[in-house]
This record gives structure tokens, C-alpha cells and sequence, in this order.
């Protein structure tokens, strides 16, 4: 069910340039499960800035009714979530999205978890959750730079992990892609979010038979009552079909929606 | 003994609080969150005779205090709003005020012509003020002769109230009020969005892929007021007020300026919770300012100032 | 070399910030803070013929984003502002633009027949915007022929260019605006206040004494920009911006819709040192961006349209 | 000189219903003398709300380099106000207006205070400065109620001081004037400060041969550029000759400007 909590900051720090994590808790907790949902934030009560802002689950943790998500300060709403402390209570609405499907890895099959920049968060749960199933997971980890690279450990105590720069500063130079494109074992299921030149490579490189895809785009509502955030559906590619990031999306099998 | 209830033209509203077309799409989102029963009544995204895809993404942008939508009306086109949405609908014993849109005038009758039979549709919305298609919309919204005869044809064939929606976008909206209501308009609700823009800092292009969009939200409230302030004083027909509503207060001033109800839009997207909210603090609020009935505040601003001129004579 | 200098008809600005007519008085009060030479230029108060107490009180409102004005043009009148305030401002280095009001055709020509003598007046600025007042203003600049008459008058008389200052309260803002091009304007600025209202919740009465005002601040950006991108691709006399202008971004964002230089209105009040700031910090985000020079910037957001129209044909 | 100086906050406390008195420090208490002048404050960054509120100087203490407002909560500025925690700062233009010429009281005259409300505060630097120059001070404070009641203390430690509430919960139940009419003293000077209807009384009354009256009005700048708050003058009360309540005043003497 999709509430409206006053979550608790329990903490925040800076991971990366620019990039922060935030851990919270409420009781939307016990309404998050899949991996790769979002949350609608109203950084601040009153009018400046006044929408909301979409930011992936990172992390889900049922016991200590605890979420994490990770974002990058770029704006005036990431910037005035940046400067909440402990304590303090943040406006969630969520949770918010059809997530990445676990269901689509078999026990005992590889998925290849690829991530760019803050497309890596949402992973993160997944990852979790494919290991506690039983799935191999190898993770791909892009950034522009090495003073932008965050969670590389998290993901290695859970698999396989690569990162790339695109200046070459940390792991290997390049994209995401040239990893993928080398890697020994046959992906079954490939989960990614990222950038859309991302995606798009992701896509029309048909690693593995199953690709599932986080898109984005602005939001008004967040929750499908707005037409915002609609795209066309790749078969019908300038008809009037449709997908809505936000209640459809935001994550796609690869060939569902034009990216 | 009900202090919000209010009769209009084709509506008894058990409270005076209704969403905003566009802005709760056909319901089925919002009744997740709660029982749409509570609604006032509720007005649905604009319908057009066929499905309409709207405009490239990105569709939103955001302004201080405000927001742009250049959404371009999309929606499922009339035969599928009045299979399946409308249907969806009569579960909820609330009146819906269909917002009718199109390119031509047959567009506009079509839909109000079949849409107006639906059973739970009490009113029409008359659309011409849609700044985000090309053709039809806002033209009709900005010309008072073009808004007469659209009203006049539309009325000729809608078996339910007509109201129309009236543009901000004008020099002189009492004479589009004027020109609508001796066209036959029951009503109007005003104001529908400002025509606004925002430019990207990085490439210099518009944010919208439309380039310019509406504006709504908390920033258009002084204007919306000051319209609806002049309209109600000129024209004899009831006015669904609207744009930047927040709050039980914000409803109140929009009475004094003079509308007899009230939509909420924008704020739906940012509390979703807002029109239940509202609905609930707004009989604690009538009892503050001393009011016994909500209709009490209706053009209170001006009727206030005429008996004082009576008391001067 | 400056990265900030703009050539405009009469203006050799050494950078393209100034503050707005009626947020700057005649300068004096800002001079305490600062230096008023590091301006571009200044628009002094509206002047009239004759001295004007101007609107009774409260004159301000505050709204989401932005405050309403109804100050009604309060002068000294055209004597007192050349023979004190005009001489007063020669002492700085800055170019003088004087916005001039009036009811009637014979006051505006009056007022810029005088005042385009004052040596350090290089501009005038034609005021058919005002909404605060009952006769003349806003009706001149709402109705094309008219505002094209007044313009041809002015610029009979005047001695120095003539910029005319839009209203955005209008239909079709690039109708007025040819019109006042065709009548022989130098240039336009733009925007003038959108007229607003607030309601008193205690009482149901306008919280202006005029009852309704000028809206302005951040909150009407994204209109102006819209009617800078409109006007500036249909007309060939430079534009002026203004109309919520807070930061350096803003200006550039200005620039991008169209504007060759800006104004600073309502945000003066809140920061007082908000002008020399905007200009301190232009040259850096101008190199952040990759520009040389800030005119760069005007028109960027529909020049490119038009250079990527031409590649694909 | 006015300057514009991001104050810090060294307390803050609520001294009676509603109302808040805080304490800021910073270099413009550098700036401050004369009694009855205003600050003009931007309660938070960014503009909700926008404008600046002026608030009267209260008290200032040169050896601390601190300087207190009081002030009730009413709207959303104030509101945000009374959220000032210490530590924190606060963004204060000033000081601004012409405020209570002390010279107009010599040396052993005595003057009488009127405060109503909120109107109490300015006045009460000004009795400090009287004190301390060795005139005597009366002190009649109105107020509604009980519960509004403050600052009686401060102003009985520095002479006489009479408290009126509305309501009669506390002191003499009427008006302030009901004091000032049967006085024993002849006042030398009069300094008032409070709701429009008790300056109205108190020019009316003819007290004193010298009346100063505090007058508020709505603000744009504050410092006299946007013609917002301007009064008409009592010998051309519709003619074009005008005070600024901003800069020519908030205190006027009485005869001088039409309240
Ligand atoms: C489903 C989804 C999940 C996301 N998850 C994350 C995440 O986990 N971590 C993270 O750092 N970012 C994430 N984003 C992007 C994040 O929403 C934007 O970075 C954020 O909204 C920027 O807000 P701002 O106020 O800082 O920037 P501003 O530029 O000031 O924002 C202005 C407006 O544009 C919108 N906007 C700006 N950039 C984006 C964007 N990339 N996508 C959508 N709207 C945007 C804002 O929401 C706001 O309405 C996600 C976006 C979506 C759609
Ligand atoms: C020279 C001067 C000195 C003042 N000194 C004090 C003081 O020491 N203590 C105190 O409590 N109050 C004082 N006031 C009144 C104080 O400015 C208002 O109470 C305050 O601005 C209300 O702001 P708000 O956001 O809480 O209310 P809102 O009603 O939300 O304010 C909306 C707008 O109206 C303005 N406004 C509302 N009430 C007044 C008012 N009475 N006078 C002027 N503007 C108003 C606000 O500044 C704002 O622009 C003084 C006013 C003036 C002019
Ligand atoms: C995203 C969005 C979509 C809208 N779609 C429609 C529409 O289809 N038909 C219509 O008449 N008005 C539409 N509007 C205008 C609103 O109904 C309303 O008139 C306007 O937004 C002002 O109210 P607000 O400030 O409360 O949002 C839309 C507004 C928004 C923000
Ligand atoms: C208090 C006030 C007084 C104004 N007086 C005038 C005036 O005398 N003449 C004029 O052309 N514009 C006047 N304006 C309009 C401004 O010059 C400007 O066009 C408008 O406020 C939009 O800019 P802003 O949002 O930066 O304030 C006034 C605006 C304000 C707020
Ligand atoms: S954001 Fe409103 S429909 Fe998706
Ligand atoms: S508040 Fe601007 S002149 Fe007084």
C-alpha cells in the first residue's frame, strides 16, 4: 500500500563526491519488499522547492524498520535533503513503482546486475535479495571517476564485482558495456539502471535473454494520475500507447517501452 | 445539519472540494489512498473524441512556487472514458464533472454530445483553455465571439449543466465570461493554467519538450482570485474556482472572491491526501471565522464593499 | 576585455544589470549600501506630470513567491525629478533610463518631451503597463493600435530612444509588441506586473486598499520568459527583461529567451545588494557555461531551435 | 549604516501566550543606538515566505554585542521565527526608521511610556536610555489579557509602571489611556507605541505638549525605495505630500503625520 510517512532520519553521510546516504525509518518499512521501488520526497514543508522527488530504495532492512536510499546533491531539493541530520523527519510518500523482479532469476542462474552513477543504488537491494534466493549475482559498477565510486565493497561481499571510470581514475576505463560484452559466463538475467545512452547500449547489445531496465523521467504525482512521466511503448512507437514510468515503470523488460 | 453542502447547476455537492481536471486522472489512482466517496465531486482528465498520445517527455518542469505541464491532454479518447472509466466510476456516489476537449467544434460536440449521457455525469467542463495543443484549446479560450458559439452548440446537444473553463491567458476576462455566459453557459470554472516557460541553465533549450507549458500551483492563487473577484461581479452564473489551492484558508479566500466551489489541483501531486484534508478542516475553520454555512462566504469581498457604498448613498 | 558590456539604442551599458522602475526610487536609498556606479543602468520611478500621493494603504501583499503592489505611480512629478532627482543621479556613471506614466496621451508626451532633455537620461521608458491606476496605464498597453499611437507620439518628442514596457496581463503579447515596433520603439521592456489579489481570511476584504495589485517576483519568471521567447523571435528591436530575476542564473536564463539586458525589481527588497552581487558573480558562471561574452546567451534557446530546423532540411 | 548581517542566535524564549523574545548577536549591534529603530528580517532563506518582516529593537547591549526582539507568532514569518534555535542564524537587515529621539526628554522631565501589545517592546530601550540619562520614566503597558502579559518587571525596575488588560485578568481592567487621563504627574513627554486606535487616543487626548507615536505599516524595502509604506501628512491630508513610516519614521511626532 502507498503511504504518506514522517520517516526519522537515523543517519546521513556523504559516500562519494556529491553523494550521499541516507538512512530513515518509519512505518512505510513494513510496505517495502521488492527491490527497485522508489519513494517520492518533499524535502522541505512549504513551497521552495514544492514537488516531490523521486529516489530509489536502496536498501530495505525489516528489523530495524530502516530504509536507505542514496542520492547525488545536484538541485535545491537533493541539496536541502542533504542537510537533514539524525533526528529530523523527511516527508515520504511510497513506496512507489513496480520494482525489479527476484521471481525472474532461478535459483542457481546468474544475473548481472549493471549499474551507472546513481543508477547504482536501487542494485543494492537486489543484489541482497537474489543472494538470500540463491542466484549468482555479478555486479558492473559505472562512474565518471574514482571520487564518484560508492558501494564497490557492498557489492563484493555479495558477488563478483566490477567497476569502471570513464576517466580511467579507478578500475577499468570505459563503460559499463565493455565489461559485459568480456565476461565469461552467460548472464540468464540482466537487471540494470542507469543513464539512458546506458540503457540503450544495454538494450540493443542483447547480453542475456531477460533484460530489465530502470528508466527515468520527471515526475509530477509519482503514483499515475498525472501523465507526466509517459512514454511510448516500442511497438507502437509514435501511437497512442503508452507506459507510465511511475506506476508501470519504472523498471521495463528490455523491448516493452521506447527508451 | 450539513455547513458544506452546495447546489449548482446540475450538482448537489455534499462539500464544496472536488479535484481538479487533470490532476486525479479518471479517480482510480486516488482511491488507492482513500474513499473518493468523501469527494465533493470529482472533474476528469480531459476527454477528446480520439486517444491522444500528448506531447514528448520531459512533460513537468518545475518554477519557484510553481509548477509547468505541457502534458498535451492526452487521454484514452471518448469511447474508452465512457466504457471504462466513467463505468469504473459509479461505484462512488459522487458526481463527475467531465472535462471535454478537442481540436474543431465537432470535436468538442462529439464528446460533449455522447459523454453528457453518461449516468453519473452531471456536468460538463468546457476545455477551451488548454494552452498545450496547437489547435483548438486556448484559441477558443482567448476569443469571446469563438467561446460564445462553441458554449452555444455544445449546450445545444449536452443532456447535463455546462460550465466553461476560461482562460487565464487574456486581457479581459469578464468579456469571455460575459460572451460564454449569453452563449448559455450554467457556469464557469476559472482559472485553468498560466502560459509559463523555463529554460535549462546547460543548453539554453526549453526544460519542455513542448517549450512552453501551463503554470500552476501556489503562484497563480492572486491571480486566480483577482479573475474570479472581477467575474463573479459581472456575470450571474456560479464559479468552480481554482488554482493554487492548499488549504481550508485558501478555499475560504477563493469564496470571498466569489466562487461558489472550489478544485484542487497541483497540491494533489505533493499531498495527495489534500482534498479529504481539506474537506475535514473546513467545517473547524467556518466555525472560527463565525460563519455558519460555507456559502456564507461567497463574494464576500465585493458584496461587503457594495453594502458599504448603499450605506454611503 | 569585459565579458559584460552590451550596446543597446542609447545605452552603452557597461554590464547588463539595472535595477526596475519603482523597486529603486530615484537611487538615493541604495546609494547608502553601495556604489551605484558598478550599474549597468537604473530605471527611475515612473514620473508623471504632476505629483501623485499615489493609492491609499496597505499597498503590499504578500503571496506565495511574490508580493502584490499597488502603490498607484506615487511621484514628485516631472518637475521635482529633473530639477532634483535627475541632477542629483549625475554624479555617477551610469546611464539613466526614465519610465514615464501618465492618463492621458498629452501627459506621456509631456513627461518624455521633458525629461528626455535631463542629460543623463539615455533612454526612456514607456510605461503603458501600469495596473494601478484607473485611467491610462495598463489601457494603453493592453490594445495594439493604442500603444502603437503613443509610441509614435512619444517618439515624435522624445531626444533620446524609446523602449516601451509591455504588460503581461494580454492575449497575444507579440501583437503589441509589432505594434509598438511598427509605431517606431527602440526597444521593449518586459514584463510588467500580472494583476493579483489577496483576501483578508478575518475580515473577506482585499488586503490592498486598491483591492487588487501587481503581482511580481520569482513567481511570475516563467511567464516572462515565455513572452521574452514569444516577442523576441517575431520582433527586431532588442527586449529588456524582468520579472522575478533573483540570481546570475536567472539572468542567463533571460538571455537564453531573448533578452539583451535585465532589470531587478521586487528582489532588491529582499536583498538590497542583490544587483552588484548578479554582476560580481556573472563573469564566473559565464566561463562555468563556455561563454565568452554574455551575449552569447540571447536568444540561445530558440536560435538553436532554428539552426536545427535548417539541419534537417 | 545600514548593513545586512547574518546574526546568531543566543537565545530564544517564550515569555508569554504567543510571544517570543530572541536574543541575536552580530556586528550590526555596532550600528544600533537610538531606540524605537527596526531590523527588517528574512526569516528563511528562499521565498516562502519572500518578503522581509520588521520587527522593533527591544533592547541592545553594546558590551555582549547583542540585541533582542520580541515578537507575537502570528503568521507564517513570525511562525518560522519562533523555530530559531541557538546557534543558528538569522538574516537581519538594519537598523532602519528614525526611532525615539531621547534628547527630546531632559534631565529630570518625566516621560511616560504607553505600550500596547506588541507596541511594548521598542519602548522598552528607550526607558533604559532615559534611566540612564536621568529622566524620569512612567511605563502604562496594555495588553489583552493576562495570559499577554510581559515584561512588567523589566519596566518596573527602571520606575513606575501601571499594566492594563482588556479583559481585566490582570492590572487595572480598561485601556492605557484610563491611566494616562488620571495621572498626577504632568507629563513632559509622551513616547507611545501600539495599535493604531491607542495612538489615535492618546494624540486626541492632548496628554503631553510632546508626543512621539511609533506607526506601523506594511513594508516592501524598508528603506524607503518602494513608496509601499507611506502616510499622508496631517496638514495636506489628501493632498501629494507624504512621510515614509520606513525611513521618515516608524516614529512620528504627533500633529505631524495623518494616523
Ligand atoms: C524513478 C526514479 C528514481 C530515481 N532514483 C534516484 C536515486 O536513487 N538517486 C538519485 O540521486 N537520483 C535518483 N533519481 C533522480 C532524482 O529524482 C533527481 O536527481 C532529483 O529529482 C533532482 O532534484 P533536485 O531538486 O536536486 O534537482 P533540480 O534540477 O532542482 O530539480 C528540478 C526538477 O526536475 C526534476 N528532476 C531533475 N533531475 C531529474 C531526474 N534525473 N529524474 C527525474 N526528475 C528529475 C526534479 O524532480 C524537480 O522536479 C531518480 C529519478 C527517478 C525518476
Ligand atoms: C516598524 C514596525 C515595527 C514592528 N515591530 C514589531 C515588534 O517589535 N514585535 C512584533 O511582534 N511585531 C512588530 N511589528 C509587526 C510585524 O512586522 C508583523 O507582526 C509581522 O510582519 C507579521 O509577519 P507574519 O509573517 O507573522 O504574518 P503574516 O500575516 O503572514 O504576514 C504577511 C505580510 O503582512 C505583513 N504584516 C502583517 N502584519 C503586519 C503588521 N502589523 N505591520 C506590518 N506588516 C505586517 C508581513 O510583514 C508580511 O509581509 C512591527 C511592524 C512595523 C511596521
Ligand atoms: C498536470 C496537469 C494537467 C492538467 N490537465 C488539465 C486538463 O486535462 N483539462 C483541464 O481543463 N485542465 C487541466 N489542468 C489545469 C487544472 O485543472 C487547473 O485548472 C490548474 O492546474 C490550476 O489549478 P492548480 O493550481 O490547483 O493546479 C491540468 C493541470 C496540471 C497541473
Ligand atoms: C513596488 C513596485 C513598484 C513598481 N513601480 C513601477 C513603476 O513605477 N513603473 C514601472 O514601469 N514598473 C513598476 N514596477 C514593476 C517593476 O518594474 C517590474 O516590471 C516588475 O516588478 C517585475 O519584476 P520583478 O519581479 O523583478 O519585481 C513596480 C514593481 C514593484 C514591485
Ligand atoms: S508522475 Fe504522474 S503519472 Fe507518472
Ligand atoms: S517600505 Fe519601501 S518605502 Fe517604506
Amino acid at each position: 500500500m502507498i503511504i504518506n510517512d514522517q520517516c526519522t532520519v537515523v543517519s546521513q553521510q556523504q559516500i562519494a563526491e556529491s553523494i550521499f546516504e541516507l538512512v530513515l525509518s518509519g512505518k512505510i518499512v513494513e510496505e517495502m519488499n521488492e527491490p527497485g521501488r522508489f519513494v517520492h520526497i518533499k524535502v522541505t514543508e512549504g513551497l521552495d522547492p514544492m514537488l516531490r522527488r523521486p529516489i530509489s530504495i536502496a536498501a530495505i532492512n525489516k528489523r530495524s524498520n530502516e530504509f536507505t536510499i542514496i542520492y547525488r546533491k545536484q538541485g535545491r531539493g537533493t541539496s536541502l535533503l542533504a542537510n537533514k541530520k539524525s533526528g529530523e523527519t523527511v516527508d515520504i510518500l511510497g513506496p512507489l513503482g513496480n520494482g525489479f523482479s527476484v521471481a525472474e532469476a532461478n535459483i542457481g542462474e546468474t544475473a548481472v546486475l549493471v549499474g551507472g552513477g546513481i543508477g547504482v543504488p536501487p542494485l543494492y537491494e537486489l543484489a541482497k535479495q537474489l543472494v538470500a534466493k540463491g542466484v549468482k549475482v555479478i555486479s558492473i559498477l559505472g562512474f565518471q571517476s574514482q571520487s564518484a565510486v560508492f558501494y564497490e565493497e557492498k557489492f563484493a561481499s555479495l558477488g563478483e564485482t566490477y567497476v569502471t571510470t570513464v576517466d580511467g581514475t579507478y578500475g577499468k576505463k570505459g563503460f559499463v558495456t565493455d565489461i559485459l560484452g568480456g565476461l565469461v559466463v552467460q548472464p540468464d538475467v540482466i537487471y540494470s539502471c542507469g543513464p539512458t545512452p546506458m540503457l540503450k547500449a544495454i538494450e540493443k547489445g542483447q547480453y542475456a535473454a531477460k533484460v530489465f531496465l530502470s528508466l527515468e523521467e520527471r515526475m509530477g504525482c509519482g503514483i499515475g494520475a498525472c501523465f507526466a512521466c509517459v512514454c511510448h511503448t516500442k511497438d507502437d512507437p509514435t501511437g497512442h500507447t503508452y507506459k507510465k514510468v511511475c506506476t508501470d515503470g519504472p523498471v521495463f523488460e528490455a523491448g516493452e517501452v521506447a527508451i | 445539519m450539513s455547513r458544506l453542502n452546495i447546489e449548482l447547476p446540475g450538482l448537489s455537492l455534499k462539500n464544496p472540494v472536488m479535484p481538479a481536471s487533470g490532476c486525479f486522472g479518471f479517480g482510480k489512482e486516488y482511491s488507492q489512498l482513500y474513499d473518493l466517496n468523501v469527494l465533493g465531486a470529482i472533474m476528469i482528465k480531459a476527454t477528446t473524441p480520439e486517444p491522444r498520445f500528448g506531447n514528448p517527455t520531459p512533460r513537468v518542469a518545475e518554477t519557484p512556487g510553481g509548477m509547468l505541464n505541457a502534458i498535451g491532454l492526452q487521454n484514452p479518447g471518448l469511447e474508452k472514458v465512457v466504457s471504462e472509466e466513467l463505468p469504473w466510476l459509479e461505484q462512488y456516489e459522487v458526481p463527475i464533472i467531465a472535462n471535454v476537449a478537442g481540436s474543431t467544434e465537432e470535436d468538442y460536440v462529439r464528446v460533449a454530445e455522447v459523454i453528457s449521457k453518461a449516468p453519473n455525469v452531471h456536468a460538463l467542463e468546457l476545455n477551451i483553455s488548454c494552452p498545450n495543443v496547437k489547435t483548438g484549446g486556448i484559441a477558443f479560450g482567448t476569443d469571446p465571439e469563438m467561446a460564445k458559439n462553441l458554449t452555444k452548440k455544445v449546450k445545444a446537444v449536452s443532456e447535463v449543466p455546462v460550465y466553461v473553463k476560461l482562460s487565464p491567458n487574456v486581457s479581459n476576462i469578464v468579456s469571455i465570461a460575459k460572451a460564454v455566459e449569453d452563449g448559455g453557459a450554467d457556469g464557469l470554472t476559472m482559472i485553468n493554467t498560466l502560459l509559463g516557460m523555463r529554460l535549462d541553465l546547460q543548453t539554453g533549450k526549453p526544460i519542455l519538450a513542448n517549450r512552453t507549458g501551463g503554470l500552476s500551483g501556489p503562484v497563480v492563487k492572486p491571480v486566480a482570485l483577482r479573475m474570479i473577484y472581477e467575474v463573479s461581479q459581472q456575470v450571474h452564473i456560479p464559479i468552480i474556482g481554482m488554482g493554487g489551492i492548499q488549504s481550508a484558508e485558501d478555499v475560504i479566500e477563493f469564496f470571498y472572491a466569489g466562487a461558489s466551489a472550489v478544485a484542487v489541483g497541483t497540491q494533489n501531486f505533493i499531498d495527495p491526501f489534500v482534498c479529504p484534508t481539506i474537506i475535514d478542516e473546513l467545517p473547524q475553520l467556518l466555525t472560527q471565522l463565525g460563519y455558519q454555512h460555507i456559502s456564507e462566504c461567497t463574494g464576500r469581498s465585493w458584496k461587503q464593499h457594495e453594502q458599504f457604498a448603499y450605506h454611503r448613498a
